[in-house]
């Protein structure tokens, strides 16, 4: 089951490198789109058959694969990472539609974007050290030549950031894992085993920091954030959708997933800089994002502002504030995907997303301006849709932790709303501006990416338990392991 | 001292020697022969460690084959060395001196180099080596081909697969425009 | 008797020579030379230890000859991207062909 | 019948849909369908209401507090155990989210007060979709409107019918957003651009604290379902300071929603939107739903005396600061925005002072009298196309349904017997008399002279005198019959609703919609001195404004000081945009300043240094000496591409690294490997 997430994208990409001419742009959209779809299919069929009640790990592949080392492959979901294969892939099919737009060298684009696709299931199957690395290492290569290529004006800058920022990132976040296989001389990278070993505090503090310096790079934690906004602003429409809807939620489900579990008396004494940290996005995000005047770096930053409460949530490590970590990575994934799909949009028609040069599309592009209000509204937590779930659980779980911090972070909500206000105010309202009086609305093709968005968002905002009960059990065990109730 | 041992230290120091000309040779053509020679030498070593096939195939592809590959290419190439053209400066370490100073990097290669050697060294006297005890003669080139043909048989032909393909690459990319 | 530490030292003076060389000299070809020194001294410790170490096995041997192969095969295509550089662009100083900078 | 009462919100929630989606193939933009809508669901609540006060007199009946908490109390007559009885309830709840033990539900309850806020609701909101028909007409975005009408309304009966605080939340909050939209119904124009931001992030702002004191009050008592935490507060599980945060924090939401001090700033501005809004949203509904806020966690508030004095005192200043704002305002919406504020703060006030039934009741009765007074002043404005006082005058010979409706709601919001606004405003001054804040008796007794003369003020400078502009006269005209129908409605309301609390009816009110069992006495002072006010008021009013004794630019020269302050409404926006908004945005500047030039220039720095190490003394004169010099100054103008640089391309700076990093590697592990 599982196995046929990863290998099925990257056969596909393999089909498109090598039996496809580059000039077939039709059959390699449509053997990309089959090679996305077909793993949502399958992720439905396996939320069909989801054992609602277990903590374990559930559809296991486990086969020997590097014994001499302890190395395996081994693969399997639980509530948290299944959650997030759910999230990648919806996003994966919409942006892979969204891909439709890249105008050059088609076959390049599609077979990296499947690789990529490959390395995010395969970071959230993958239950073993090295594999998980691999995986994590293999999102990293496509991504940078994605955006290096196909980006903006300052791609190549923005494009090495990125990549030398996570590449550091990663690489210190393997000196940990190779810190944990030999200190725990368990002679295997089995990350559950890994879990059981006893690791002393002095030893598990610095393990702690090696892979939170791995992850916090791809959160972005501040003050690790400064490769985003570059890398979302010159990366093409769908890859910053991939960036922000899934690329980040690599660095949290990081921490939940090794982090925590294996770490938990670190972890405890990391948690009040987790609280600060995460803080600190909120409000600093927020307060940057309200001085952007690119609108695409506005939501970048608006993500950093949202991660953070993930970290919050993280830090409090009360049920409710992880499952509302977990809700806000599933939910911050549909909406900032959707506002960067609506960015894309409008960028297409007018070439600038210089918010000052954008005005009264209310009336110019109707479908497209109720959308992307209601997209800001999402983001900005409305009640009755999922951001307001996972913010409400998450500083709900954290009030009686950290109250000081609890209460800063809340206030942090206003200083979100009035960026996303402001920017409505001066996109969205007002005359239109003559050179944008012409501009078509949203395509079918657009509205067959957003619509979607728009019925999960309110689903999810509005039913949030059909996602909770998957992600509760596997949350449980987290807040047992750390010693919550 | 054993003449094992002599002739060790004739071939080391004609390995070493001719390794410095290949840096420092002023004509590079002169540096390819230099090359030739010590791998020449390199392969007598070969055979005081009793393994003769080695020693032949070390000849026959190093000294033979590659060393007439770069030997052709410099002729093809036809490009003059900057730096070694320039006029023979009198006084021995003048000529070191322009010898082992690069451009751009300064002395820097070289203290690198010396370095390296010097530290790997440290770490082999250093290191105690378990040494077993020498058997009676065999016939290594025997059970080297056992040993390829049995055991290795994939890797090698992985090996000669890779050889095929450098081939194609060298052929594709020296192809000449507009064929 | 030689003792193994001598070959070891022999190696690791030559893969010094030859790590000087490939920094020193901005010719192309000069630092394929001193790459084939390199692999060389990689070739006299792996046949060193193979011979002193595990005598009777070859599987020492057996690395050094797909070292060669390697080393022919680098050879072969290093030689041939040399000279379509000089082809295409009159140079053969490394220097001058900075195609990996940004 | 109350088990389907969530009908009566999920209908307006349908029309909203079909509206929105389907409306524009419709003839009228949609507008039957809301109408249809609202129709069905005013018929519902009015059943359910009868239910409801069927049921709660039969238990009146039985005993003073039902037979069930009867049977309790007379268990542990002394115990605290008891939340204080507010009247039968029905109860429907299902979870909503479920956290390993923690349950979170959410559903949907009835009890009277619930009962006769629906009621009103779905009233007013009905006679503002029909006026609206009129008042609309022709507009660009009708369908729109009338959707987002729908959804408001939908929004505003889910906040009555909750029985917790998510689902209240939740529509709190949708209702917050349709009144930005609302707002910004004319979003070409500057002003409704800024009003309908102003309104969304200063009602926010209250809504955090709100939030922040459901979430205490969630730790505190372990529920967010309101039956559950009167329950636990009545059992004595919190106390003290904890009590006092929950309930001011809460507070905090009311004072956002409800316009209070110092949080008011955002409705005057609202008025820049359609005014069947302002009279639905910004008058008699949502603004109220923060007094319902304190009414609905009354079972938290009553028990400390702290927050009920804050509750007290904001309210009572809010309602004497609004009103001096009111005696000088020009734009007729503008009066009414802060009369709003000013009733609303009185409203706050009773609740602060324990009356409960007062300000519930006041509730009610502003809803019918103000939403009449805002749609009469659309009518007026629909006929003039003004909003400024001083270009009408006269109207009474050309607007008579207008003119009369208008007085009656003039005569309500005053007080004068035996109108609606009598009854409520005598409940609230008496409930401040019996209370220890005899202070806000007084401000309650000069509010509503105030009220009463600025009332009489705007009525006479409208409708009476001479017209001051006759070209506008020329072209004003009675308004059409679907706008003056609603008038009509409302005004009956406005005159008959106050008598349900009256001694006519023995004080139905009083014994349907109670917290615990409250009664004072009446009061014949309190009474009196009331009326009085209240006719002075208008006396006053007419004396200036209509007989003219007095010179008005020689009191105002008189006023000097006082007057600049009125006119510019106390300064207090100015004041906010030079400290709290200045602030704010220079901070936000700072920080993307820091963003771009500290924390992505250490990035860079960090990444040219990497490239000096890399290259150590590569090319010595042009990369490092030049480099370094460079760095210093270009490294502070700004880091840009510097981290490029680490890529010089130069095959053998890349090699000497790799070699060197070699040799650190064996160096180190030799020290430390040993």
């Amino acid at each position: 089951m599982l196995s046929s997430l990863i290998f099925i994208p990257l056969a596909a990409a393999l089909v498109i490198a090598l039996f496809v001419p580059r000039d077939k742009v039709n059959v390699i959209k449509a053997i990309s789109v089959t090679a996305t779809v077909i793993p949502l299919v399958v992720v439905g069929l396996i939320w069909s058959k989801w054992d609602y009640a277990t903590q374990a790990m559930q559809f296991v592949e486990q086969h020997s694969w590097i014994p001499s080392v302890g190395v395996e492959y081994f693969l399997g979901t639980d509530g948290i990472s299944f959650s997030m294969l759910i999230l990648t892939a919806i996003m994966s099919v919409l942006a892979c539609i969204a891909s439709f737009g890249i105008k050059h060298r088609e076959k390049e684009f599609f077979a990296l974007y499947l690789v990529l696709v490959t390395g995010m299931y395969g970071v959230f199957t993958a239950l073993d050290f090295i594999l998980f690395y691999i995986f994590w290492e293999l999102v990293l290569v496509p991504m940078y030549f994605l955006i290096g290529i196909w980006g903006g004006p300052r791609r190549e800058y923005a494009a090495l950031k990125f990549f030398i920022y996570t590449l550091v990132g990663s690489v210190v976040m393997l000196v940990g894992i190779l810190a944990l296989y030999f200190q725990s001389g368990l002679g295997t990278f089995n990350m559950l085993d890994l879990t059981k070993a006893a690791y002393p505090l002095r030893f598990a503090w610095w393990a702690f920091l090696a892979l939170y310096l791995g992850f916090a790079v791809k959160v972005p934690v501040f003050p690790f954030h400064t490769w985003l906004p570059d890398a979302h602003v010159e990366a093409p429409t769908p890859i910053s959708v991939i960036l922000a809807a899934v690329l980040l939620k690599m660095g949290t489900y990081g921490f939940l997933r090794v982090s925590m579990p294996i770490l938990p008396e670190a972890m405890k004494t990391w948690a009040p800089f987790f609280a600060t940290v995460g803080l600190i996005n909120i409000v600093y995000g927020a307060f940057v994002a309200l001085s952007q005047k690119d609108l695409k770096k506005l939501v970048a930053y608006s993500s950093i502002s949202h991660m953070g409460f993930v970290m919050l949530g993280f830090a409090a490590a009360t049920p409710q504030a992880i499952t509302g970590a977990v809700y806000q990575m599933f939910s911050h994934g549909l909406i900032s995907g959707m506002l960067f799909l609506l960015v894309g949009v409008v960028y297409d028609r007018t070439h600038t997303r210089e918010i000052a040069r954008l005005r009264g599309f209310y009336i110019t592009m109707p479908v497209w301006a109720t959308i992307m209000a209601f997209a800001s509204f999402a983001s900005l937590g409305l009640p009755g849709l999922s951001g307001f779930v996972a913010e409400f659980l998450v500083l709900v779980g954290s009030l009686n932790v950290y109250r000081t911090i609890t209460i800063i972070a809340a206030l942090g909500i206003v200083v979100v709303a009035s960026f996303y206000l402001l920017m409505m105010r001066r996109i969205l309202m007002g005359e239109p501006m003559e050179e944008w009086k012409k501009l078509p609305d949203a395509s079918p093709r657009e509205m067959v990416t957003l619509i979607p968005l728009i019925l999960l968002i309110a689903l999810f905002g509005i039913l949030p338990s059909t996602l909770i009960n998957i992600i509760n059990p596997s949350v449980l065990s987290v807040v047992a392991k750390l010693g919550g109730s | 001292m054993s003449v094992q041992m002599g002739f060790f230290i004739a071939l080391a120091a004609i390995t070493l020697w001719s390794g410095y000309m290949v840096v420092a040779a002023r004509l590079i053509t002169h540096a390819a022969f230099y090359m030739a020679l010590s791998f020449v030498s390199v392969a007598g070593i070969f055979i005081l460690l009793n393994a003769e096939f080695l020693a032949a195939a070390q000849v026959l592809i190093y000294a033979g084959a590659v060393a007439t590959i770069i030997i052709f290419a410099i002729m093809l190439s036809n490009v003059r060395e900057i730096r070694s053209d320039a006029d023979c400066p009198p006084g021995i370490i003048q000529r070191l001196s322009l010898n082992l100073r690069s451009e751009r990097l300064g002395i820097l290669p070289v203290v690198v180099g010396v370095i390296f050697g010097l530290a790997m060294a440290y770490v082999y006297l250093k290191a105690g080596w378990t040494t077993n005890a020498q058997p009676a003669f065999t016939n290594t080139t025997a059970s080297i081909g056992q040993e390829l043909f049995t055991t290795y048989a994939v890797p090698f032909e992985v090996a000669s697969l890779l050889l095929l393909v450098a081939m194609v690459g060298a052929i594709i990319l020296t192809i000449k425009e507009g064929k | 008797m030689i003792p193994l530490t001598f070959f070891l030292i022999l190696a690791a003076l030559l893969f010094g020579l030859g790590i000087a060389g490939a920094l020193l000299r901005t010719n192309a070809i000069r630092m394929l030379m001193c790459i084939e020194l390199m692999l060389n001294a990689v070739n006299l410790n792996l046949v060193a230890f193979s011979h002193y170490i595990t005598p009777g096995v070859f599987r020492g041997q057996v690395l050094a000859i797909f070292v060669m192969v390697v080393a022919a095969a680098e050879a072969a295509v290093g030689l041939a991207i040399i000279l379509e550089l000089t082809r295409k662009r009159k140079v053969i100083d490394v220097d001058r062909t900075t195609l990996l900078k940004w | 019948m109350r088990e389907y009462a969530w009908l009566i919100a999920f209908i307006p929630f349908v029309s909203w849909l079909l509206i929105a989606f389907f409306g524009h193939r419709f003839k009228h933009g949609g507008d039957k369908i809301g109408i249809v809508a609202l129709t069905i669901s005013l018929v519902l609540a009015t059943m359910v209401l009868v239910e409801t006060a069927n049921v709660a007199m039969q238990g009146e009946a039985l005993g003073a507090h039902g037979p069930a908490l009867a049977a309790a109390a007379a268990q542990a007559p002394e115990m605290k155990g008891e939340s204080p009885d507010i009247g039968p309830t029905f109860d429907r709840s299902i979870t909503w989210i479920k956290i390993g033990s923690i349950d979170i539900t959410t559903g949907f309850q009835v009890d009277p007060l619930t009962a006769v806020m629906l009621f009103m609701v779905s009233l007013v909101s009905l006679m503002v979709h029909v006026f609206s028909q009129g008042y609309m007409h022709g507009d660009v975005r009708y369908t729109r409107f009338y959707a987002t009408l729908s959804l408001f309304t939908a929004a505003m009966l889910t906040l009555l019918l909750a029985d917790n605080y998510i689902l209240f939340v939740i529509s709190w909050e949708v209702m917050g957003l349709c009144s930005y939209l609302l707002i910004g119904h004319w979003f070409e124009k500057p002003g409704p651009m800024m009003a309908s931001m102003k309104a969304f992030i200063t009602t926010r702002i209250g809504d955090v604290g709100m939030l922040l004191g459901i979430f205490l009050t969630y730790w505190a008592t372990g529920s967010f379902a309101f039956k559950d935490i009167a329950a636990a507060t009545a059992a004595g599980k919190v106390a003290g300071p904890m009590l006092t945060a929950m309930a001011v924090l809460i507070f905090m939401g009311a004072v956002g929603k409800s316009a209070q001090f110092p949080l008011h700033v955002w409705l005057p501005d609202a008025m820049e939107g359609p005014t069947p809004v302002s009279a639905l949203i910004h008058a008699a509904t949502m603004v109220a739903a923060g007094v319902y806020l304190v009414a609905r966690s009354y079972p938290i508030f009553h028990l400390t005396g702290e927050a009920l004095a804050v509750v007290a005192y904001i309210g009572g200043f809010t309602a004497l600061f609004a009103a001096s704002i009111a005696t000088l305002a020009q734009d007729i919406k503008k009066v009414l925005a802060y009369s709003t504020i000013s009733q609303l703060g009185y409203m706050v006030m009773a609740l602060g002072v324990g009356g409960y039934t007062a300000g519930v009741f006041h509730l009610l009765t502003h809803a019918f009298f103000k939403s009449l007074l805002f749609l009469g002043s659309g009518s007026v404005i629909h006929a003039l196309h003004t909003q400024d006082m001083h270009e009408m005058g006269g109207l009474s010979k050309k607007m008579k349904v207008t003119t009369w409706t208008f007085i009656i709601g003039t005569l309500a919001l005053a007080g004068v017997f035996p109108f609606a606004g009598f009854w409520s405003k005598d409940e609230i001054l008496l409930a401040a008399f019996n209370s220890p804040f005899k202070l806000l008796f007084w401000v309650g007794i000069l509010v509503a002279f105030m009220t009463a003369y600025y009332m009489t003020r705007a009525v006479t400078l409208t409708f009476f005198g001479k017209p001051r502009d006759h070209h506008k006269f020329e072209h004003a005209h009675e308004s059409p019959s679907n706008m003056t129908v609603p008038l009509i409605i409302l005004a009956v309301f406005a005159t008959f609703s106050g008598l349900v609390n009256s001694p006519l009816t023995g004080n139905w009110f009083a014994k349907f919609v109670h917290f615990g069992a409250e009664h004072g006495e009446t009061s014949l002072l309190v009474t009196g001195l009331a009326t009085a006010a209240a006719l002075l008021g208008i006396l006053v009013g007419y004396a200036i404004y209509g007989w003219n004794v007095i010179d008005r630019k020689k009191a105002i020269r008189a006023a000097g000081p006082l007057y600049t302050a009125l006119k510019n409404k106390w300064y207090i926006d100015e004041i906010y945009d030079a400290t709290v908004v200045r602030a704010y945005m220079a901070f936000s500047a700072f920080t993307a300043w820091f963003d771009q030039h500290v924390i992505d220039l250490v990035v860079n720095v960090v990444g040219w240094a990497g490239y000096q190490m890399g290259l150590a003394c590569g090319d010595f004169d042009l990369e490092v000496v030049d480099g370094a010099v460079n760095g210093v100054g270009a490294g502070v103008m700004a880091g840009g591409s510097r981290i490029r640089r680490v890529q010089t391309g130069y095959l053998q700076a890349y090699a000497l690294a790799l070699f060197g990093a070699v040799i650190l590697g064996i160096i180190v592990y030799q020290v430390i490997g040993g």
